[in-house]
Protein backbone atom coordinates (compact mmCIF):
# COMPACT_ATOMS: atom_id res chain seq x y z
CA UNK A 1 0.00 0.00 0.00
CA UNK A 2 2.94 2.77 0.89
CA UNK A 3 4.63 2.11 -1.79
CA UNK A 4 1.72 2.40 -4.21
CA UNK A 5 1.31 5.73 -2.76
CA UNK A 6 5.23 6.73 -3.53
CA UNK A 7 4.50 5.64 -6.94
CA UNK A 8 1.21 7.26 -7.35
CA UNK A 9 3.41 10.46 -6.04
CA UNK A 10 5.83 9.93 -8.31
CA UNK A 11 4.14 9.35 -11.40
CA UNK A 12 2.21 12.71 -10.25
CA UNK A 13 5.65 14.80 -10.57
CA UNK A 14 6.33 13.14 -13.97
CA UNK A 15 3.28 14.45 -15.19
CA UNK A 16 4.23 17.89 -13.69
CA UNK A 17 7.70 17.79 -15.18
CA UNK A 18 6.45 16.54 -18.86
CA UNK A 19 3.76 19.43 -18.77
CA UNK A 20 6.29 21.74 -17.80
CA UNK A 21 8.76 20.21 -21.17
CA UNK A 22 5.83 21.36 -23.81
CA UNK A 23 6.13 25.09 -21.96
CA UNK A 24 9.73 25.74 -21.89
CA UNK A 25 11.45 27.94 -23.92
CA UNK A 26 14.97 27.10 -22.85
CA UNK A 27 15.41 24.00 -24.48
CA UNK A 28 18.49 23.46 -22.21
CA UNK A 29 15.57 22.98 -19.27
CA UNK A 30 13.76 21.10 -21.28
CA UNK A 31 16.51 18.31 -21.98
CA UNK A 32 17.19 18.55 -18.09
CA UNK A 33 13.62 18.34 -17.43
CA UNK A 34 13.44 15.11 -19.53
CA UNK A 35 15.85 12.80 -17.45
CA UNK A 36 13.60 14.41 -14.41
CA UNK A 37 10.93 12.85 -15.64
CA UNK A 38 12.90 9.77 -16.64
CA UNK A 39 13.97 8.95 -12.82
CA UNK A 40 10.39 9.38 -11.87
CA UNK A 41 9.29 7.14 -14.37
CA UNK A 42 12.30 4.68 -12.73
CA UNK A 43 10.49 4.90 -9.11
CA UNK A 44 7.24 3.96 -11.09
CA UNK A 45 9.15 0.66 -12.60
CA UNK A 46 11.19 -0.24 -9.37
CA UNK A 47 7.54 0.13 -7.78
CA UNK A 48 5.38 -2.89 -9.93
CA UNK A 49 8.72 -5.29 -10.01
CA UNK A 50 10.52 -4.97 -13.77
CA UNK A 51 14.21 -4.71 -12.68
CA UNK A 52 15.16 -6.21 -16.49
CA UNK A 53 13.38 -2.91 -17.78
CA UNK A 54 14.64 -0.76 -14.91
CA UNK A 55 18.59 -1.07 -15.79
CA UNK A 56 17.98 -0.43 -19.23
CA UNK A 57 15.68 2.48 -18.46
CA UNK A 58 18.19 4.18 -16.32
CA UNK A 59 21.47 3.44 -18.79
CA UNK A 60 20.03 4.59 -21.75
CA UNK A 61 16.99 6.84 -21.07
CA UNK A 62 18.66 8.80 -18.68
CA UNK A 63 22.66 8.67 -19.00
CA UNK A 64 22.65 8.33 -22.88
CA UNK A 65 19.72 10.51 -23.77
CA UNK A 66 20.85 13.25 -22.22
CA UNK A 67 23.88 13.08 -23.71
CA UNK A 68 22.73 12.69 -27.64
CA UNK A 69 20.31 15.95 -26.97
CA UNK A 70 22.95 18.49 -25.53
CA UNK A 71 25.64 17.40 -28.71
CA UNK A 72 22.85 17.82 -30.87
CA UNK A 73 21.97 21.52 -29.20
CA UNK A 74 25.32 22.33 -29.94
CA UNK A 75 24.56 22.71 -33.10
CA UNK A 76 21.48 24.66 -32.55
CA UNK A 77 20.06 27.87 -30.76
CA UNK A 78 19.82 27.11 -27.27
CA UNK A 79 16.57 29.79 -26.35
CA UNK A 80 13.38 29.37 -28.73
CA UNK A 81 11.59 32.49 -30.38
CA UNK A 82 8.38 33.88 -28.61
CA UNK B 1 3.07 36.65 -21.49
CA UNK B 2 -0.06 35.68 -19.41
CA UNK B 3 -1.38 33.22 -21.65
CA UNK B 4 1.75 31.33 -20.96
CA UNK B 5 1.74 31.81 -17.68
CA UNK B 6 -1.62 30.40 -16.95
CA UNK B 7 -1.18 27.53 -19.43
CA UNK B 8 0.44 24.57 -17.72
CA UNK B 9 -1.35 25.44 -14.68
CA UNK B 10 -4.96 24.66 -16.66
CA UNK B 11 -2.99 22.13 -18.06
CA UNK B 12 -2.46 20.14 -15.12
CA UNK B 13 -5.74 20.98 -13.86
CA UNK B 14 -7.24 19.20 -16.86
CA UNK B 15 -5.12 16.11 -16.85
CA UNK B 16 -5.91 15.55 -13.19
CA UNK B 17 -9.17 15.56 -12.97
CA UNK B 18 -9.19 13.18 -16.43
CA UNK B 19 -7.09 10.49 -13.84
CA UNK B 20 -9.03 11.12 -10.95
CA UNK B 21 -12.38 10.39 -13.18
CA UNK B 22 -10.59 7.27 -14.65
CA UNK B 23 -9.45 5.69 -11.92
CA UNK B 24 -12.98 6.14 -9.97
CA UNK B 25 -14.84 4.49 -13.41
CA UNK B 26 -11.90 1.64 -13.44
CA UNK B 27 -12.29 0.98 -9.70
CA UNK B 28 -16.03 1.00 -9.73
CA UNK B 29 -16.50 -1.29 -13.09
CA UNK B 30 -13.79 -3.72 -11.19
CA UNK B 31 -11.11 -3.92 -14.12
CA UNK B 32 -8.36 -3.27 -11.26
CA UNK B 33 -8.25 -6.25 -9.42
CA UNK B 34 -9.13 -8.72 -12.14
CA UNK B 35 -6.81 -11.35 -11.95
CA UNK B 36 -4.56 -9.71 -9.61
CA UNK B 37 -3.52 -13.15 -7.85
CA UNK B 38 -3.74 -15.80 -10.47
CA UNK B 39 -1.65 -16.75 -13.49
CA UNK B 40 -3.35 -17.06 -16.43
CA UNK B 41 -3.15 -18.07 -20.00
CA UNK B 42 0.75 -18.14 -21.58
CA UNK B 43 2.35 -16.34 -18.06
CA UNK B 44 1.23 -20.06 -16.50
CA UNK B 45 2.95 -22.20 -19.09
CA UNK B 46 6.46 -20.02 -19.31
CA UNK B 47 6.34 -19.56 -15.33
CA UNK B 48 5.94 -23.13 -14.43
CA UNK B 49 7.53 -24.42 -16.78
CA UNK B 50 11.19 -22.66 -17.36
CA UNK B 51 13.03 -22.71 -13.70
CA UNK B 52 11.39 -26.36 -13.29
CA UNK B 53 14.11 -29.19 -14.63
CA UNK B 54 12.20 -31.63 -14.42
CA UNK B 55 9.94 -30.34 -16.74
CA UNK B 56 10.48 -31.01 -20.22
CA UNK B 57 10.33 -27.73 -22.00
CA UNK B 58 12.80 -26.28 -19.27
CA UNK B 59 15.41 -23.91 -20.06
CA UNK B 60 17.29 -24.13 -16.78
CA UNK B 61 17.47 -21.23 -15.90
CA UNK B 62 16.23 -19.11 -12.94
CA UNK B 63 15.73 -15.38 -14.63
CA UNK B 64 12.41 -16.12 -16.78
CA UNK B 65 12.40 -12.50 -18.61
CA UNK B 66 16.18 -13.66 -19.84
CA UNK B 67 15.34 -17.51 -21.04
CA UNK B 68 11.93 -16.56 -22.89
CA UNK B 69 14.49 -14.03 -25.03
CA UNK B 70 17.30 -15.90 -25.97
CA UNK B 71 15.54 -19.89 -25.66
CA UNK B 72 12.02 -19.39 -27.14
CA UNK B 73 12.32 -16.38 -28.95
CA UNK B 74 16.16 -16.85 -29.38
CA UNK B 75 15.77 -16.10 -33.74
CA UNK B 76 14.06 -13.26 -32.57
CA UNK B 77 16.38 -11.29 -30.61
CA UNK B 78 19.07 -12.03 -33.11
CA UNK B 79 17.28 -9.94 -35.54
CA UNK B 80 16.79 -7.10 -32.79
CA UNK B 81 20.50 -7.42 -32.24
CA UNK B 82 21.25 -7.36 -36.40
CA UNK B 83 19.29 -4.50 -36.98
CA UNK B 84 21.58 -2.64 -34.22
CA UNK B 85 23.91 -3.57 -36.11
CA UNK B 86 23.17 -2.72 -39.24
CA UNK B 87 22.33 1.38 -37.48
CA UNK B 88 25.81 0.85 -35.87
CA UNK B 89 27.67 0.32 -39.18
CA UNK B 90 25.29 3.35 -40.75
CA UNK B 91 26.74 5.63 -38.69
CA UNK B 92 30.16 4.99 -39.29
CA UNK B 93 29.18 5.38 -43.11
CA UNK B 94 27.66 9.12 -42.16
CA UNK B 95 30.71 10.19 -39.69
CA UNK B 96 33.80 8.45 -40.20
CA UNK B 97 33.79 10.64 -43.58
CA UNK B 98 34.28 13.95 -41.51
CA UNK B 99 36.92 12.22 -39.05
CA UNK B 100 38.87 11.25 -41.57
CA UNK B 101 39.02 14.74 -43.43
CA UNK B 102 39.56 16.98 -40.10
CA UNK B 103 42.00 14.69 -38.27
CA UNK B 104 41.50 17.17 -34.80
CA UNK B 105 41.42 15.14 -31.61
CA UNK B 106 40.32 16.85 -28.25
CA UNK B 107 41.68 16.58 -24.95
CA UNK B 108 39.41 17.64 -22.86
CA UNK B 109 40.90 20.52 -21.76
CA UNK B 110 39.72 24.31 -20.62
CA UNK B 111 36.04 22.60 -18.80
CA UNK B 112 37.51 19.40 -16.47
CA UNK B 113 39.80 19.96 -13.66
CA UNK B 114 42.28 17.32 -11.98
CA UNK B 115 39.24 16.54 -9.87
CA UNK B 116 37.04 15.43 -12.23
CA UNK B 117 39.45 12.93 -14.18
CA UNK B 118 40.72 11.43 -10.72
CA UNK B 119 36.87 10.62 -9.55
CA UNK B 120 36.51 9.25 -13.47
CA UNK B 121 39.52 6.96 -13.05
CA UNK B 122 38.02 5.30 -9.88
CA UNK B 123 34.35 5.43 -10.89
CA UNK B 124 35.10 3.66 -14.33
CA UNK B 125 36.22 -0.12 -12.70
CA UNK B 126 32.90 -0.34 -10.53
CA UNK B 127 31.23 0.39 -13.49
CA UNK B 128 32.80 -2.12 -16.00
CA UNK B 129 32.83 -4.63 -12.93
CA UNK B 130 29.06 -4.13 -12.15
CA UNK B 131 28.49 -4.19 -16.10
CA UNK B 132 29.99 -7.34 -16.38
CA UNK B 133 28.12 -8.85 -13.66
CA UNK B 134 24.71 -8.12 -14.83
CA UNK B 135 25.59 -10.11 -17.96
CA UNK B 136 27.38 -12.86 -16.46
CA UNK B 137 24.51 -13.85 -14.32
CA UNK B 138 22.06 -12.70 -16.37
CA UNK B 139 20.55 -16.33 -16.08
CA UNK B 140 20.00 -16.02 -12.87
CA UNK B 141 19.43 -12.67 -11.46
CA UNK B 142 17.96 -9.70 -13.10
CA UNK B 143 19.60 -8.37 -16.32
CA UNK B 144 21.39 -10.02 -19.26
CA UNK B 145 24.04 -9.04 -22.26
CA UNK B 146 21.66 -5.73 -23.57
CA UNK B 147 21.26 -4.48 -20.22
CA UNK B 148 25.05 -4.98 -18.97
CA UNK B 149 25.98 -3.47 -22.06
CA UNK B 150 23.81 -0.67 -21.77
CA UNK B 151 25.49 -0.15 -17.98
CA UNK B 152 28.82 -0.38 -19.64
CA UNK B 153 28.64 2.11 -22.07
CA UNK B 154 28.42 4.48 -18.74
CA UNK B 155 31.94 4.03 -18.66
CA UNK B 156 33.31 5.34 -21.85
CA UNK B 157 31.45 8.16 -21.48
CA UNK B 158 32.31 9.41 -18.74
CA UNK B 159 35.85 9.36 -19.99
CA UNK B 160 35.40 10.74 -23.23
CA UNK B 161 33.58 13.80 -20.91
CA UNK B 162 36.67 13.70 -18.67
CA UNK B 163 39.79 13.19 -20.89
CA UNK B 164 38.61 14.12 -24.55
CA UNK B 165 38.55 11.55 -27.26
CA UNK B 166 42.35 11.56 -27.69
CA UNK B 167 42.56 9.19 -24.57
CA UNK B 168 40.30 6.82 -25.45
CA UNK B 169 41.72 6.22 -29.23
CA UNK B 170 45.51 6.46 -28.11
CA UNK B 171 44.68 3.49 -25.90
CA UNK B 172 43.46 1.20 -28.70
CA UNK B 173 39.96 1.47 -28.81
CA UNK B 174 39.88 2.76 -32.60
CA UNK B 175 37.40 2.64 -34.83
CA UNK B 176 38.43 -0.42 -36.63
CA UNK B 177 38.95 -2.33 -33.06
CA UNK B 178 35.72 -1.60 -31.53
CA UNK B 179 33.50 -2.13 -35.19
CA UNK B 180 35.62 -6.18 -35.29
CA UNK B 181 34.54 -6.82 -31.76
CA UNK B 182 30.99 -5.74 -33.00
CA UNK B 183 30.94 -7.80 -35.94
CA UNK B 184 32.68 -10.68 -34.06
CA UNK B 185 30.26 -11.32 -31.34
CA UNK B 186 27.38 -10.61 -33.88
CA UNK B 187 28.63 -13.39 -35.96
CA UNK B 188 29.79 -15.87 -33.04
CA UNK B 189 26.23 -15.49 -31.76
CA UNK B 190 24.82 -16.72 -34.99
CA UNK B 191 27.63 -19.46 -34.83
CA UNK B 192 26.32 -21.03 -31.50
CA UNK B 193 22.78 -20.26 -32.60
CA UNK B 194 23.74 -22.70 -36.19
CA UNK B 195 25.36 -25.54 -34.27
CA UNK B 196 22.03 -27.62 -33.43
CA UNK B 197 21.45 -27.60 -37.31
CA UNK B 198 25.33 -29.64 -38.05
CA UNK B 199 23.96 -31.77 -35.36
CA UNK B 200 20.79 -32.24 -37.43
CA UNK B 201 22.60 -33.34 -40.26
CA UNK B 202 24.64 -35.42 -38.76
CA UNK B 203 22.22 -37.49 -36.55
CA UNK B 204 19.02 -36.48 -36.06
CA UNK B 205 16.22 -33.94 -34.89
CA UNK B 206 17.05 -30.58 -33.66
CA UNK B 207 16.14 -27.02 -33.77
CA UNK B 208 17.63 -23.73 -34.98
CA UNK B 209 18.82 -21.32 -31.62
CA UNK B 210 18.08 -25.12 -29.24
CA UNK B 211 18.97 -24.74 -25.57
CA UNK B 212 18.81 -28.06 -24.06
CA UNK B 213 17.02 -31.21 -24.96
CA UNK B 214 13.88 -30.99 -25.97
CA UNK B 215 11.34 -34.53 -25.20
CA UNK B 216 11.68 -35.21 -29.49
CA UNK B 217 14.98 -33.96 -29.73
CA UNK B 218 18.49 -34.63 -27.83
CA UNK B 219 20.99 -32.27 -28.57
CA UNK B 220 21.30 -29.83 -25.43
CA UNK B 221 24.26 -27.59 -24.63
CA UNK B 222 26.08 -28.15 -21.21
CA UNK B 223 23.76 -26.85 -18.60
CA UNK B 224 25.11 -27.89 -14.77
CA UNK B 225 29.21 -28.28 -14.73
CA UNK B 226 30.43 -30.39 -12.28
CA UNK B 227 33.48 -29.13 -10.22
CA UNK B 228 35.55 -29.94 -7.21
CA UNK B 229 33.69 -27.04 -5.14
CA UNK B 230 29.73 -27.90 -6.70
CA UNK B 231 28.20 -27.75 -9.96
CA UNK B 232 28.36 -24.78 -11.93
CA UNK B 233 25.07 -23.77 -13.97
CA UNK B 234 25.37 -22.15 -16.91
CA UNK B 235 21.61 -22.80 -18.15
CA UNK B 236 23.27 -24.18 -21.65
CA UNK B 237 23.73 -21.64 -24.52
CA UNK B 238 22.03 -18.64 -22.69
CA UNK B 239 25.26 -17.42 -20.90
CA UNK B 240 27.35 -17.72 -23.74
CA UNK B 241 24.52 -15.63 -25.49
CA UNK B 242 24.28 -13.03 -22.94
CA UNK B 243 28.17 -12.58 -22.28
CA UNK B 244 28.38 -12.15 -26.41
CA UNK B 245 25.91 -9.89 -26.54
CA UNK B 246 27.31 -7.83 -23.73
CA UNK B 247 30.46 -7.19 -26.21
CA UNK B 248 28.34 -6.45 -29.40
CA UNK B 249 26.47 -3.85 -26.95
CA UNK B 250 29.05 -2.27 -25.47
CA UNK B 251 31.74 -2.34 -28.29
CA UNK B 252 28.63 -0.77 -30.56
CA UNK B 253 27.73 2.20 -28.64
CA UNK B 254 31.06 2.69 -27.61
CA UNK B 255 31.89 3.15 -31.14
CA UNK B 256 28.82 5.55 -31.58
CA UNK B 257 29.91 7.95 -28.76
CA UNK B 258 33.18 7.83 -29.57
CA UNK B 259 32.40 9.07 -33.41
CA UNK B 260 29.67 11.41 -32.14
CA UNK B 261 32.32 13.20 -29.87
CA UNK B 262 34.71 13.33 -32.10
CA UNK B 263 32.33 15.26 -34.57
CA UNK B 264 30.98 17.61 -31.71
CA UNK B 265 34.53 18.92 -30.58
CA UNK B 266 35.18 19.25 -34.39
CA UNK B 267 35.98 23.73 -34.33
CA UNK B 268 34.95 23.94 -30.73
CA UNK B 269 36.43 27.14 -28.87
CA UNK B 270 39.58 26.57 -26.46
CA UNK C 1 18.63 -11.87 14.59
CA UNK C 2 16.36 -9.12 14.46
CA UNK C 3 12.89 -9.93 13.51
CA UNK C 4 11.76 -8.46 10.13
CA UNK C 5 8.78 -7.02 11.80
CA UNK C 6 10.69 -4.69 13.86
CA UNK C 7 11.67 -3.02 10.45
CA UNK C 8 8.47 -3.49 9.10
CA UNK C 9 7.07 -0.84 12.17
CA UNK C 10 10.21 2.01 10.89
CA UNK C 11 9.87 1.49 7.57
CA UNK C 12 6.57 3.90 7.03
CA UNK C 13 8.85 6.71 8.99
CA UNK C 14 11.72 6.19 7.09
CA UNK C 15 9.74 6.43 3.12
CA UNK C 16 7.74 9.29 4.78
CA UNK C 17 11.36 11.65 5.60
CA UNK C 18 12.76 10.88 2.10
CA UNK C 19 9.50 11.29 0.38
CA UNK C 20 8.72 14.11 1.53
CA UNK C 21 12.53 15.64 0.64
CA UNK C 22 11.70 13.98 -2.57
CA UNK C 23 8.40 16.35 -3.30
CA UNK C 24 10.46 19.84 -1.77
CA UNK C 25 13.60 19.23 -4.05
CA UNK C 26 11.27 18.65 -6.75
CA UNK C 27 9.68 21.98 -6.60
CA UNK C 28 12.73 23.38 -6.60
CA UNK C 29 13.47 21.75 -9.84
CA UNK C 30 10.88 23.00 -11.28
CA UNK C 31 10.60 26.92 -9.98
CA UNK C 32 14.47 27.48 -10.85
CA UNK C 33 15.49 30.44 -12.15
CA UNK C 34 18.60 28.89 -13.82
CA UNK C 35 20.46 25.32 -15.50
CA UNK C 36 22.80 25.36 -13.11
CA UNK C 37 20.06 25.52 -10.09
CA UNK C 38 18.36 22.89 -11.54
CA UNK C 39 21.18 20.80 -12.44
CA UNK C 40 22.31 20.86 -8.38
CA UNK C 41 18.59 20.28 -7.24
CA UNK C 42 18.75 17.37 -10.48
CA UNK C 43 22.29 15.69 -8.37
CA UNK C 44 20.39 16.03 -4.70
CA UNK C 45 17.08 14.65 -6.18
CA UNK C 46 18.58 11.69 -7.46
CA UNK C 47 20.51 10.98 -4.43
CA UNK C 48 17.07 11.44 -2.23
CA UNK C 49 15.71 8.63 -5.20
CA UNK C 50 18.77 6.15 -4.43
CA UNK C 51 17.77 5.72 -0.83
CA UNK C 52 13.86 5.67 -1.44
CA UNK C 53 14.58 2.42 -4.27
CA UNK C 54 16.85 1.04 -1.64
CA UNK C 55 13.84 1.25 0.97
CA UNK C 56 11.03 -0.46 -2.14
CA UNK C 57 13.96 -3.39 -2.05
CA UNK C 58 13.80 -3.88 1.57
CA UNK C 59 10.27 -3.59 1.68
CA UNK C 60 9.76 -6.17 -0.97
CA UNK C 61 12.80 -8.65 0.25
CA UNK C 62 14.03 -8.85 -2.74
CA UNK C 63 17.82 -7.98 -3.25
CA UNK C 64 17.18 -7.54 -7.58
CA UNK C 65 15.47 -4.46 -7.84
CA UNK C 66 18.66 -2.61 -6.51
CA UNK C 67 21.61 -3.25 -9.16
CA UNK C 68 20.00 -0.05 -10.82
CA UNK C 69 21.17 2.58 -7.94
CA UNK C 70 24.60 1.97 -9.35
CA UNK C 71 24.02 3.22 -12.93
CA UNK C 72 22.31 5.90 -11.40
CA UNK C 73 25.19 6.92 -8.84
CA UNK C 74 27.21 7.51 -11.95
CA UNK C 75 24.15 9.65 -13.89
CA UNK C 76 24.99 12.38 -11.68
CA UNK C 77 28.29 12.73 -12.82
CA UNK C 78 27.53 13.01 -16.38
CA UNK C 79 24.64 15.55 -16.33
CA UNK C 80 27.20 17.67 -14.22
CA UNK C 81 29.56 16.90 -16.90
CA UNK C 82 28.01 17.45 -19.81
CA UNK C 83 25.86 20.65 -18.66
CA UNK C 84 29.35 22.31 -17.50
CA UNK C 85 30.84 21.42 -20.59
CA UNK C 86 28.34 22.92 -22.72
CA UNK C 87 28.47 25.82 -20.66
CA UNK C 88 32.11 26.43 -20.35
CA UNK C 89 32.19 25.81 -24.52
CA UNK C 90 30.03 28.64 -25.48
CA UNK C 91 26.85 28.07 -24.56
CA UNK C 92 26.31 29.97 -21.27
CA UNK C 93 24.73 33.69 -21.25
CA UNK D 1 23.05 -8.90 21.28
CA UNK D 2 25.41 -7.38 18.27
CA UNK D 3 22.64 -7.45 15.86
CA UNK D 4 20.84 -5.13 18.28
CA UNK D 5 23.62 -2.62 18.37
CA UNK D 6 24.08 -3.31 14.45
CA UNK D 7 20.22 -2.28 13.70
CA UNK D 8 19.63 0.10 15.95
CA UNK D 9 23.04 1.87 14.85
CA UNK D 10 22.01 1.55 11.19
CA UNK D 11 18.52 2.72 12.52
CA UNK D 12 19.84 5.50 13.93
CA UNK D 13 22.25 6.83 11.22
CA UNK D 14 18.96 6.55 8.42
CA UNK D 15 16.86 8.69 10.78
CA UNK D 16 19.32 11.34 11.03
CA UNK D 17 20.08 11.18 7.25
CA UNK D 18 16.28 11.60 6.99
CA UNK D 19 16.42 14.76 9.10
CA UNK D 20 19.47 16.16 6.82
CA UNK D 21 17.62 15.39 4.14
CA UNK D 22 14.61 17.44 4.72
CA UNK D 23 16.95 20.26 6.18
CA UNK D 24 18.77 20.55 2.84
CA UNK D 25 15.75 20.64 0.95
CA UNK D 26 14.47 23.39 2.91
CA UNK D 27 17.95 24.99 2.32
CA UNK D 28 17.15 24.59 -1.55
CA UNK D 29 14.11 26.49 -1.50
CA UNK D 30 14.85 29.37 0.72
CA UNK D 31 18.54 30.31 0.16
CA UNK D 32 18.39 32.92 -2.78
CA UNK D 33 21.59 32.49 -4.81
CA UNK D 34 22.87 29.28 -6.78
CA UNK D 35 26.45 29.68 -4.91
CA UNK D 36 24.21 29.71 -1.88
CA UNK D 37 22.27 26.85 -2.57
CA UNK D 38 25.96 24.96 -2.73
CA UNK D 39 26.19 24.56 0.83
CA UNK D 40 22.55 22.99 0.64
CA UNK D 41 24.05 20.24 -1.92
CA UNK D 42 26.70 19.37 0.28
CA UNK D 43 24.40 18.58 2.94
CA UNK D 44 21.67 16.92 0.36
CA UNK D 45 24.44 14.34 -0.83
CA UNK D 46 26.72 13.68 1.99
CA UNK D 47 24.04 13.87 4.80
CA UNK D 48 21.47 13.05 2.65
CA UNK D 49 22.89 10.10 1.00
CA UNK D 50 25.79 8.28 2.23
CA UNK D 51 24.99 8.19 6.07
CA UNK D 52 21.23 6.75 5.28
CA UNK D 53 22.95 4.34 2.81
CA UNK D 54 25.70 3.21 5.35
CA UNK D 55 22.92 2.77 7.65
CA UNK D 56 20.54 0.80 5.88
CA UNK D 57 23.75 -1.34 4.49
CA UNK D 58 23.90 -2.24 8.54
CA UNK D 59 20.14 -2.77 9.01
CA UNK D 60 20.33 -4.52 6.18
CA UNK D 61 22.93 -7.22 7.78
CA UNK D 62 20.87 -7.50 10.97
CA UNK D 63 18.01 -8.80 9.65
CA UNK D 64 17.03 -12.30 9.91
CA UNK D 65 16.59 -12.84 6.21
CA UNK D 66 18.82 -15.46 3.86
CA UNK D 67 22.23 -14.92 4.12
CA UNK D 68 23.09 -14.32 -0.03
CA UNK D 69 20.16 -11.46 -0.10
CA UNK D 70 21.26 -9.44 3.08
CA UNK D 71 24.59 -9.84 1.28
CA UNK D 72 23.54 -8.32 -1.73
CA UNK D 73 21.32 -5.82 -0.11
CA UNK D 74 24.71 -4.51 1.94
CA UNK D 75 26.88 -4.97 -0.66
CA UNK D 76 25.12 -2.41 -3.16
CA UNK D 77 24.30 0.09 -0.36
CA UNK D 78 28.25 0.17 0.36
CA UNK D 79 29.04 0.53 -3.44
CA UNK D 80 26.18 2.95 -3.82
CA UNK D 81 27.63 4.96 -1.01
CA UNK D 82 31.14 4.80 -2.47
CA UNK D 83 29.60 5.97 -5.61
CA UNK D 84 28.09 8.99 -4.15
CA UNK D 85 30.95 10.12 -1.57
CA UNK D 86 33.38 10.07 -4.69
CA UNK D 87 30.40 11.98 -7.76
CA UNK D 88 28.85 14.30 -5.67
CA UNK D 89 31.42 16.61 -4.61
CA UNK D 90 33.26 16.48 -8.47
CA UNK D 91 29.96 17.03 -10.09
CA UNK D 92 29.14 20.19 -8.07
CA UNK D 93 32.56 21.86 -8.02
CA UNK D 94 33.13 21.26 -11.65
CA UNK D 95 29.56 22.54 -12.51
CA UNK D 96 30.31 25.70 -9.84
CA UNK D 97 33.34 26.30 -12.18
CA UNK D 98 31.39 26.32 -15.17
CA UNK D 99 28.57 28.10 -14.06
CA UNK D 100 31.06 31.14 -12.87
CA UNK D 101 33.66 30.67 -15.73
CA UNK D 102 30.44 31.27 -18.27
CA UNK D 103 28.91 33.82 -16.51
CA UNK D 104 25.46 31.57 -16.41
CA UNK D 105 24.80 33.21 -12.78
CA UNK D 106 26.62 36.35 -11.71
CA UNK D 107 27.51 36.37 -8.15
CA UNK D 108 26.55 38.92 -6.29
CA UNK D 109 29.74 39.69 -4.15
CA UNK D 110 31.53 43.03 -3.32
CA UNK D 111 34.89 41.19 -4.40
CA UNK D 112 35.59 38.24 -7.24
CA UNK D 113 39.19 37.46 -6.91
CA UNK D 114 38.72 34.80 -9.75
CA UNK D 115 37.70 37.03 -11.73
CA UNK D 116 40.23 39.32 -11.54
CA UNK D 117 42.99 36.51 -11.76
CA UNK D 118 41.06 35.69 -15.01
CA UNK D 119 40.66 39.06 -16.19
CA UNK D 120 44.86 39.48 -15.95
CA UNK D 121 45.53 36.25 -17.90
CA UNK D 122 46.08 33.61 -15.14
CA UNK D 123 45.22 29.96 -16.33
CA UNK D 124 43.91 28.97 -12.81
CA UNK D 125 42.90 25.37 -12.39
Amino acid sequence: MITLIIGAIAVTLALVSAILIVNEKDVLKAIVLAGVESVFFAIALAIFLAPDLLIAYIAIGLGLNSLLFIYALKRGERYEEE
Amino acid sequence: MRKSKTFPVICLITTISIVLILAVLLNISGLTTYGVNELTGLAKLFVLNIPDPTKPWSSHAFEIVTAILWDQRGLDTYFETSVLFLAIVASVALLSYYGRRHVLEGTGDGYTTMIVKIVTKLVVPIIAVVSASIAIHGHLTPGGGFQGGSVFVVAPVLILLAYGSRFLSSRGFNELRLLAIRALSVTLIFVVGLVPVLYFLMHGTAYLFQNTYKPDSAFTYPYLIPTPIGEILTAGSIMIYNILEFFAVAAGFTLAILLLTREFERGEKK
Amino acid sequence: MVSYSVLEGVLPILFGLFTLAMIIYSLRVFTSKSVSDMVLAVDALTIDLIIIFVLIGLYYRSPYLLIGVIPLAAWILILDIVVSRYLSKGGGK
Amino acid sequence: MIDWILFYLGLALTLLGGAMDLIASIGFFRFKDFYMRLHAATIGAIGGGFYPLIGLALIALSLNLDVYIKAYISGVCVIAAALIALTAPAGSHILARATHRSGEVVPKVIVDRIKEDMEKGGNEP
